[in-house]
């Protein structure tokens, strides 16, 4: 699987970390709504199709990623970084043809 | 039908094959039944099967999406152990492996259980304390289990190499000699066999695309086939367990559906004869009677459920075995494939009535739902009939993790991936 | 079956000659020959043994779907089982070896397994060697007796345990096209991608690019097949966007169209050159690939199929082409499709008389016909074969008459005599990667009785034969006859190495195992090494027809990576020999150069032990410990993990992270600090330095520091993604040595400059800066061993010199180095946690650790941490423990109430760690028991059947020595 | 002040090793350099720091992610989101940067003793390196002067191009010399030199 960091490029799956279900709301710290930190803590939507989770780009940049990808095909539709770093550029793409 | 012997064999290899029925039959779906259990594969098999031998309940049908035992029952590295920590697991596991030493009679089926044993290998001194603790457990609850020193090990393994080439030299290993291996489809088709005997309907390329309900109560399945009614209705689908049960409105439960990659090589002569694992990494491995080395290591450790692993668990797992076994380095890799693993968040089972009226879950089986199918079974079984847990089954509830009463056997919290 | 040598061009360079060796027996071959051409040439014919019955086998392919001429190449003590012959280059000195015969190849005892044939039908396993259900025999004895046997007569060659000295390595590649396979239609897609400008690679699997263009004859875009080969290679070969990579075959297609592929950079060499590998796992990442995998050919199923002298027609053809050996001089043809008659007339071109071209078919087309008239023989149409003769190779066959329509035979068979049967029952395009790549199902072509390829799913594309497409090759119709197999009765195989035949598969049929995957599953159908590459689509035709439903409706399975087996050596890669990097500290080599033990945490080696000679661990971790009590001693902490916790809200970060507050950490003092996990278990542990108002320097256990800087970056991007902090991996930075021991200030406050170090200066948990050996150190005094202590931090580089310095500056004061095992007996005499007690499932009131738990704030864990599992009364929680027999105790051992040795019930706890306390004179422990302080006091057995162990202990409080901490306050 | 010791040790084996031809497929060094220092910015104050590092240490890093610029005694690059390495061959610079970065725009981290820093040049390069990393070290995809951030299996490296067929690589220093192992073993097929 490659995984297109929004900071480093396309990236091997060796690189990241899967960090789990963004699906989850965690409650405010102070809550002591039982219920709600329980489902945080240990339910899961499993969704079948386009997935909402973390990664980590943990062997590269170390940003935590926000992704859709598909739980049947592996595709993934989105990713953007979880943290906003509003001064981000993109670095400059390859151009075709040089030697491999 | 013909019981299976070494005669009726012989009877029949001289006599053109006549008695050969199919092992089971195939026929239309019932409009109702006592119980319809989803899931045509090992968990839901067995449970079948034992419904009908120790319940008395045969008025049962299996609904399969597909052919029987499609799913985890045929893709695991068939190795079977009750060499576990925490007691929940240790009692359950147990039966599990008593039920194993006699199946194949029960069943007239050769399972091919072999109790080559299973050693673990503490590749530190700590990891040898935590070994010894288990094996120490184990011996207080009444299941077998020794340490092996280093010089046991290298004769009881020539092949392997102690050192692991000089990075992680073993330390001991935690054995149990009344594990082992059994052929994994046999299982399957051993318990449909001896559960269509008894009058349990198998009903193949039967999909379950909804849950027939009056008011919270759950009385059937729709399926591909027509409407079925059914006065319990129990669910075994293991990776699709998520899946199912949102078609009965239950959208969230404390499983992750994760891909599990297993390995065989090409046949080789005997090279060893027992399960082994490698504690600094995450790998097991086994040889099969036909020859090839059987093995695995981690899940790829993403939701996921696609049977497709990724390359970089190849590559560890080849790493790691040929750091243990050096001689495989030159063996050729034959095959590989992946079950969709039902990953709780504590790394134990779920065998539960509910969570709705009329329904029983079977789910949550991580790595170790091979070894399980025979408890697993007749845990579900005793479950649906009476309609409360048996001692052995009765920790595995879904409330336990939301009241803190976890059974997590590595200590690793809420993390699928991990366990 | 009386293959020879030839005259006719090719690969092989008869120029020069190469010594070799089978079974013991020397041969002579040539530069180009593979092993099977090279014994052919030999007139060897008899190549191995099949898996079940034993029967003879002998050369059925020319390339990687080879089912049956398997054999182990054996290189000093190394072994490598099971190549086929018909891959394996020959070099000076190959030594193979025939596998599954004994005693030898021509006389195999286990042939006896054939007059059990029908007994060993498809699944006989499961219905018999149950054994009795009573007796000595009952339960899984007489199945594991019979096992064993079994074992013995199945595998295939024979794996060495001798460690593989090869080198491999793993290479990563990135391209714009990659192109798999290089005859015309690989060779085309290459060329066309390399013009656009994209970086492409070609892969092929040969040695030689090409594909069969280089020896089948024909013409490609107005020039002879062979030469535009040539040609359109040394083309390509001049492209500087342009990588070719022969003797590579592509075997895993993943996601993200990342291919994996093997080279097999030195298998083809006596030795491989010094840092060469002898393969290398090629990861590729395409932008697009292009399948030109090209496709096999299929055997037919009839009685006496596996004869050796039965060969596919397009092998036989290859080797009298491409390999200048003619497999046999009478050669027949039985074929249902038109690509057999150009085999034909090749081998009749190589030298061959072709006796009969044996087709099923009535009527066929008029280039065949004119094929067939020149290659001279019998054209017998609308005829089929029924049987072979012949003892180990093939001397001849029966035909009969054959309606293709009905599947019926009439008329009297008629013998003919041949000494080579070439089959061709149509063609398979290979779409093994396809199938990988996608979530589609192969589709089925009724006109080429095949698969193809699935829908792409990835960004590839299937062209030439492994699309389905005949059109370039020799031009004539592939399409064949429906028929697969030629019933007559006999053994007729359709997995030849698995020696599953027509019968298992109408046995299986019958038993109800009729979906493919219960078929295969069942009879071992395409489960054998060539991975059913010649049986699949066979064994779904002969399902199909018992069935009564067409082919597509049995299905076809999904092909899983490996597309042909590939060493485990070569996917393992570099780390064969090193699989996890060391981790080293500063102060390494020093410890080793004093002889220290070193025990593996994690990555790490840390010293368990300075051993003088002589000493035991036990006498050495006693005497350091003495040592560091009554004097100072010195250990290594330079693996605690270390993490900067830096900017605006740091000190907020660490009151949301750890159980207690650290917000009102002064500057410069320390803190010990506790996490828990968000489902409220104790997480790690550790003291975390406030260096200035924004900078703290956290630590945290060795284990633990990666699991734990991962969390705190999860934490931060997901949840607090407004906080203002840096977090910072320095546990390399910084060397760590901790002195301790009641002279551990005086050594100090002899060695450091530039900042006192007395009580006043440097209270406990109180860090100052100052210089030791004119490099800058900061000290900071805290206690992990009970004694007066600090820890000295260095940069890294400068860890060895600050070492020696506090090495030398505590001669005069007794000081000692000590290891993992004093440091160990120190904090369990004091009561101290590690990863043995926080190991994933206590709680900090488990450990007695509830008083860290602020009630000012929420912090991670701190909703669900008095959830009723977790407060239970009845959980095991920490206590002491002492010896009360004098004995040892042992980590992992169980705790019972009861004093009865044998009887191994009711545990109420084990010990997590275990030492001999000089301080107390006695062996203690630390444990996990139900009650916890409640039995303090009380007494309890040691139960360690494990290790034999049975005795009496007292059950204290873990502050088992200087509990009121006067020594560390001193 | 006292010299930093390589963590080499006995694998640092200078001289040249299985090269066949006239030159070494690789030259493989260990560069030594006096700082190394990561600098951070908060989300929206990048250019401030980026200003910083071009007024203390004379480097005009370009926009864009993982940008850099290297001259022959210093060079500084982006490795993540908003942070940035810069190495220089003499000492002290970490000083300097904290006084150019007040905590309202970012933080300074030293690693001088944290990472250490190898360098590998020649016509094979990029070869050997591809055998550890699984990122595209061609010109066009790994343009002059950027930096990358990777891992080879446990070991987390920030690689540099620092020249045509030149690479400047930062390993965690506790894994610096079983990685030097590594590299020399990748090199071993094509010859190199250590100097």
């Amino acid at each position: 699987m490659l995984i297109t960091c929004p900071y480093c490029g396309p990236r091997d799956l060796a690189e990241f970390t899967y960090q789990g279900d963004a699906n989850r709301a965690r409650p405010d710290p102070a809550s002591t709504d039982q219920a709600a930190w329980n489902v945080y803590t240990y339910d899961r939507v499993n969704t079948l199709g386009d997935h909402a989770e973390y990664w980590q780009h943990s062997g590269g940049c170390r940003a935590h990623l926000k992704m859709v990808r598909s739980t049947l095909t592996h595709a993934i539709s989105s990713v953007e970084f979880v943290r906003p770093h509003p001064g981000h550029k993109p670095s400059s793409r390859r151009k075709p043809g040089a030697a491999p | 039908m013909a019981e299976y012997s070494v005669f009726s064999l012989l009877r029949n290899a001289f006599s053109a094959q006549p008695d050969w029925k199919p092992a089971w039959r195939k026929p239309d779906p019932k409009p109702e039944y006592d119980v319809v259990i989803v899931g045509g594969g090992g968990h839901g098999l067995s449970t079948a099967y034992y419904l009908a031998k120790e319940h008395g309940i045969t008025n049962v049908a299996v609904v399969e999406r597909g052919w029987l035992g499609q799913g985890n029952i045929g893709r695991n590295t068939t190795m079977i152990r009750s060499n576990y920590l925490l007691p929940q697991n240790q009692h359950f596991y147990e039966h599990s492996v008593k039920l194993w030493e006699n199946l194949s009679h029960d069943l007239n089926y050769n399972v091919m259980f072999s109790q080559r044993g299973c050693l673990n290998l503490a590749n530190s001194p700590s990891q040898l304390d935590d070994f010894a603790r288990r094996g120490n457990a184990m011996r207080h609850v009444g299941i077998d289990a020794e340490l092996m020193s280093v010089e046991q090990i290298k004769a009881f393994l020539p092949a392997l190499d102690i050192n692991f080439g000089g990075r992680f030299p073993v330390y001991g290993g935690l054995m149990q000699r009344r594990a082992g291996t059994a052929r994994h489809d046999a299982v399957a088709w051993g318990y449909a066999r001896g559960a269509d005997r008894r009058g349990v309907d198998m009903l193949e390329n039967c999909e379950v695309t909804g849950f027939l309900r009056d008011g919270d109560r759950i009385v059937g399945v729709r399926t591909t086939r027509g409407e079925i009614r059914a006065k319990k209705v129990a669910v075994a689908v293991a990776g699709h367990t998520g899946q199912l049960m949102k078609m009965a409105g239950i959208n969230r439960l404390p499983i992750e559906s994760h891909v599990l990659q297993a390995f065989v090589s090409e046949g080789l002569k005997p090279f060893m004869d027992t399960v082994v694992t490698f504690g600094a990494g995450h790998l097991y491995v086994t040889q099969s009677d036909k020859g090839g080395m059987v093995f695995g290591g981690d899940i790829d450790g993403y939701n996921t459920y696609a049977q497709r692993g990724n390359l970089p668990i190849v590559e560890d797992v080849m790493s790691e075995l040929a750091a243990m076994f050096p001689g495989l380095a030159r063996v050729r890799l034959l095959r590989s494939w992946g079950g969709i693993m039902d990953m709780s968040m504590d790394g134990s089972p779920i065998i539960t009535t509910g969570p709705l009226p009329g329904m029983y879950l079977n789910t949550g089986w991580c790595y170790g739902g091979f070894k399980a199918t025979p408890a697993s079974g007749w845990c579900f079984a005793w479950t649906i009939a009476r309609d409360e847990p048996h001692p052995y089954n009765a920790a595995f509830t879904l409330d336990r993790f939301h009241r803190g009463l976890v059974i997590d056997e590595k200590g690793q919290g809420s993390t699928p991936r991990l366990h | 079956m009386s293959p020879r040598r030839t005259n006719a061009p090719g690969r092989v360079d008869r120029a020069r000659s190469i010594r070799f060796s089978f079974d013991g027996k020397i041969f002579a071959g040539h530069p180009g020959d593979t092993l099977a051409s090279a014994l052919m040439a030999n007139g060897v014919t008899l190549f191995g043994r099949s898996f079940k019955y034993h029967r003879p086998r002998g050369v059925l392919t020319a390339g990687v779907d080879e089912p049956n001429a398997l054999v182990t190449l054996i290189r000093g003590d190394v072994r490598e089982p099971n190549l086929p012959a018909t891959q394996v280059e020959i070099y000076e000195g190959l030594e193979a070896v025939s596998q599954n015969r004994f005693p030898s190849l021509s006389f195999d005892v286990g042939a006896v397994n054939q007059l059990g044939g029908k007994l060993l039908g498809a699944g006989f396993y499961y219905k018999t060697f149950m054994g009795p259900v009573i007796g000595p025999l009952k339960g899984t004895r007489f199945w594991m007796f019979c096992e064993h046997f079994i074992r013995r007569a199945a595998g295939l060659g024979r794996a060495g345990t001798a460690k593989d000295t090869a080198r491999y390595e793993r290479m990563n590649a990135f391209c714009d096209v990659l192109v798999v396979g290089s005859g015309p239609a690989g060779l085309k897609a290459a060329r066309e991608a390399a013009g656009d400008g994209g970086r492409v690679i070609l892969l092929e699997m040969d040695p030689l690019f090409g594909g069969s263009a280089r020896w089948s004859g024909g013409r490609i875009e107005g020039t002879d097949a062979a030469h535009w080969v040539e040609e359109t290679v040394s083309g390509l070969r001049e492209l500087p966007n342009v990588r070719l990579l022969s003797r590579t075959a592509a075997w895993g297609y993943y996601d993200g169209n990342t291919i994996a592929a093997t080279e097999r950079v030195a298998d083809h060499k006596r030795e491989a050159a010094k840092g060469e590998p002898r393969q290398r796992h090629w990861v590729i990442r395409a932008k697009k690939v292009v399948l030109a995998t090209g496709a096999f050919e299929r055997p037919i199923v009839f009685a006496g199929n596996d004869r050796p002298g039965v060969m596919l027609a397009s092998a036989a053809a290859r080797y009298a082409s491409d390999f200048s050996v003619l497999p046999g001089e009478r050669i027949a043809v039985f074929a249902n499709n038109d690509s057999a008659y150009a085999n034909a007339a090749l081998l009749r071109e190589a030298g061959a008389t072709i006796v009969a071209i044996v087709d099923m078919r009535a009527a066929i087309s008029e280039d065949a016909r004119r094929l067939a008239s020149e290659c001279g023989g019998e054209l017998l149409t609308g005829h089929a074969v029924v049987a072979t003769e012949g003892g180990k190779g093939l001397t001849g066959f029966k035909v009969q008459k054959f309606d293709a329509a009905t599947g019926s035979l009439t008329g009297d068979p008629r013998v003919i005599s041949a000494d080579l049967l070439a089959v061709s029952g149509g063609w398979s395009p290979a779409i093994h990667l396809a199938s990988q790549a996608g979530a589609g199902k192969a589709e089925w072509d009724a006109t080429l009785q095949a698969f193809l390829p699935p829908k792409p799913a990835q960004d590839w594309t299937a062209v030439g034969t492994a699309a389905g497409d005949f059109s370039g090759g020799h031009g004539l119709d592939v399409a064949p006859a429906p028929v697969f197999e030629i019933r007559a009765g006999g053994k007729a195989f359709v997995d030849f190495q698995h020696d599953v035949t027509a019968d298992d598969v109408r046995l299986a049929h019958r038993e109800g195992f009729v979906s493919v995957e219960h078929l295969k599953r069942y009879t071992t159908l395409g489960m054998a090494t060539d991975q059913g590459k010649t049986s699949n689509v066979p064994g779904l035709a002969i399902m199909a027809e018992a069935l009564g439903k067409p082919i597509p409706e049995v299905g076809t399975t999904r092909f899983r990576a490996p597309f042909s087996p590939v060493s485990i050596g070569a996917i393992g890669a570099e780390r064969i020999g090193d699989l996890r990097p060391d981790r080293l500290t500063p102060m390494h080599d020093w410890h080793v150069g004093q002889g220290a033990k070193m025990y593996p945490a994690g990555l790490w080696h840390r010293p368990a032990i300075y051993g003088a000679p002589g000493e035991t661990v036990e006498q050495a971790y006693i005497r350091e410990t003495k040592a560091t009590r009554s004097a100072a001693g010195i250990v290594d902490v330079s693996t605690l993990g270390k993490i900067m916790v830096q900017g605006p809200d740091a000190a907020e970060f660490l009151d949301r992270v750890y159980t207690n507050l650290f917000s009102t950490l002064p500057i410069n003092k320390a803190r010990y600090g506790l996490m828990l996990r968000e489902d409220g278990f104790a997480y790690d542990d550790g003291t975390t330095w406030r260096l200035a108002e924004h900078d703290f320097l956290m630590t945290t256990t060795t284990a633990n520091a990666g699991k734990v800087m991962q969390n705190l970056e999860y934490f931060l991007d997901v949840y607090w993604p407004d906080m203002k902090v840096t977090l910072t991996s320095v546990t390399d930075e910084w060397a760590g040595a901790s002195i301790a021991g009641p002279r551990a200030r005086d050594i100090l406050a002899s060695v450091v400059a530039g900042t006192a170090v007395d009580n006043e200066t440097l209270p406990f948990m109180g860090i100052v800066r100052g210089e030791v050996a004119g490099v800058p150190v900061m000290i900071c005094r805290l206690s992990f061993s009970g004694e007066l202590a600090y820890e000295v931090y260095s940069g890294a580089g400068h860890g060895q010199q600050v070492w020696d310095a506090l090495i030398e500056a505590g001669q005069p004061f007794g000081l000692v180095p000590y290891g993992l095992e004093a440091l160990g007996t120190m904090r369990i005499e004091k009561g101290h946690v590690t990863g043995a007690e926080i190991d994933g499932r206590t709680t900090a009131r488990d450990l007695y650790l509830d008083w860290m738990l602020s009630k000012k704030k929420p912090f991670v864990g701190s909703a669900m941490m008095d959830r009723e599992g977790l407060v239970d009364e009845n959980r095991i929680r920490l206590v002491g423990l002492v010896s009360l027999d004098g004995r040892p105790l042992n980590g992992g051992a169980h705790l019972v109430e009861h004093n009865d040795p044998t009887a191994l019930r009711d545990s109420i706890g084990h010990i997590t760690a275990v030492c001999f306390s000089p301080s107390l004179g006695k062996y203690i422990g630390l444990a996990l028991v139900k009650g916890g302080k409640k039995r303090h006091g009380t007494r309890a057995y040691v139960s360690d059947p494990l290790r034999g162990r049975f005795g009496p202990v007292e059950i204290v409080s873990h502050h088992m020595f200087d509990p009121e901490g006067k020594r560390m306050h001193g | 002040m006292a010299e930093q010791l390589s963590p080499l040790g006995a694998a640092w084996k200078p001289g040249r090793h299985n090269v066949t031809g006239a030159a070494p497929g690789v030259v493989l060094t260990e560069t030594r350099p006096g700082s190394i220092v990561q600098v951070a910015a908060w989300p929206g104050d990048e250019k401030a720091v980026i200003d910083a590092i071009r007024a203390v240490a004379g480097l005009k890093l370009p926009d864009g992610a993982g940008g850099g610029i290297a001259t022959e005694h210093k060079a500084a690059f982006g490795f993540a989101p908003g942070k940035f390495m810069v190495v220089t061959q003499v000492e002290g610079i970490e000083a300097e940067l904290l006084k150019a970065i007040p905590i309202t725009v970012g933080t300074v981290t030293g690693l001088s003793h944290g990472r250490t820093a190898l360098r590998v040049s020649g016509p094979k390069a990029e070869w050997v390196l591809a055998k550890l990393y699984a990122i595209d070290f061609a010109l066009p995809a790994f343009p002059l002067h950027a930096g990358r951030s990777t891992m080879h299996h446990d070991v987390f490296t920030q690689i540099q191009r620092t020249g045509a067929d030149q690479f400047d690589l930062y390993v965690f220093r506790s894994f610096a010399r079983s990685f030097w192992t590594t590299l020399c073993h990748a090199a071993e097929e094509v010859g190199y030199e250590v100097r």
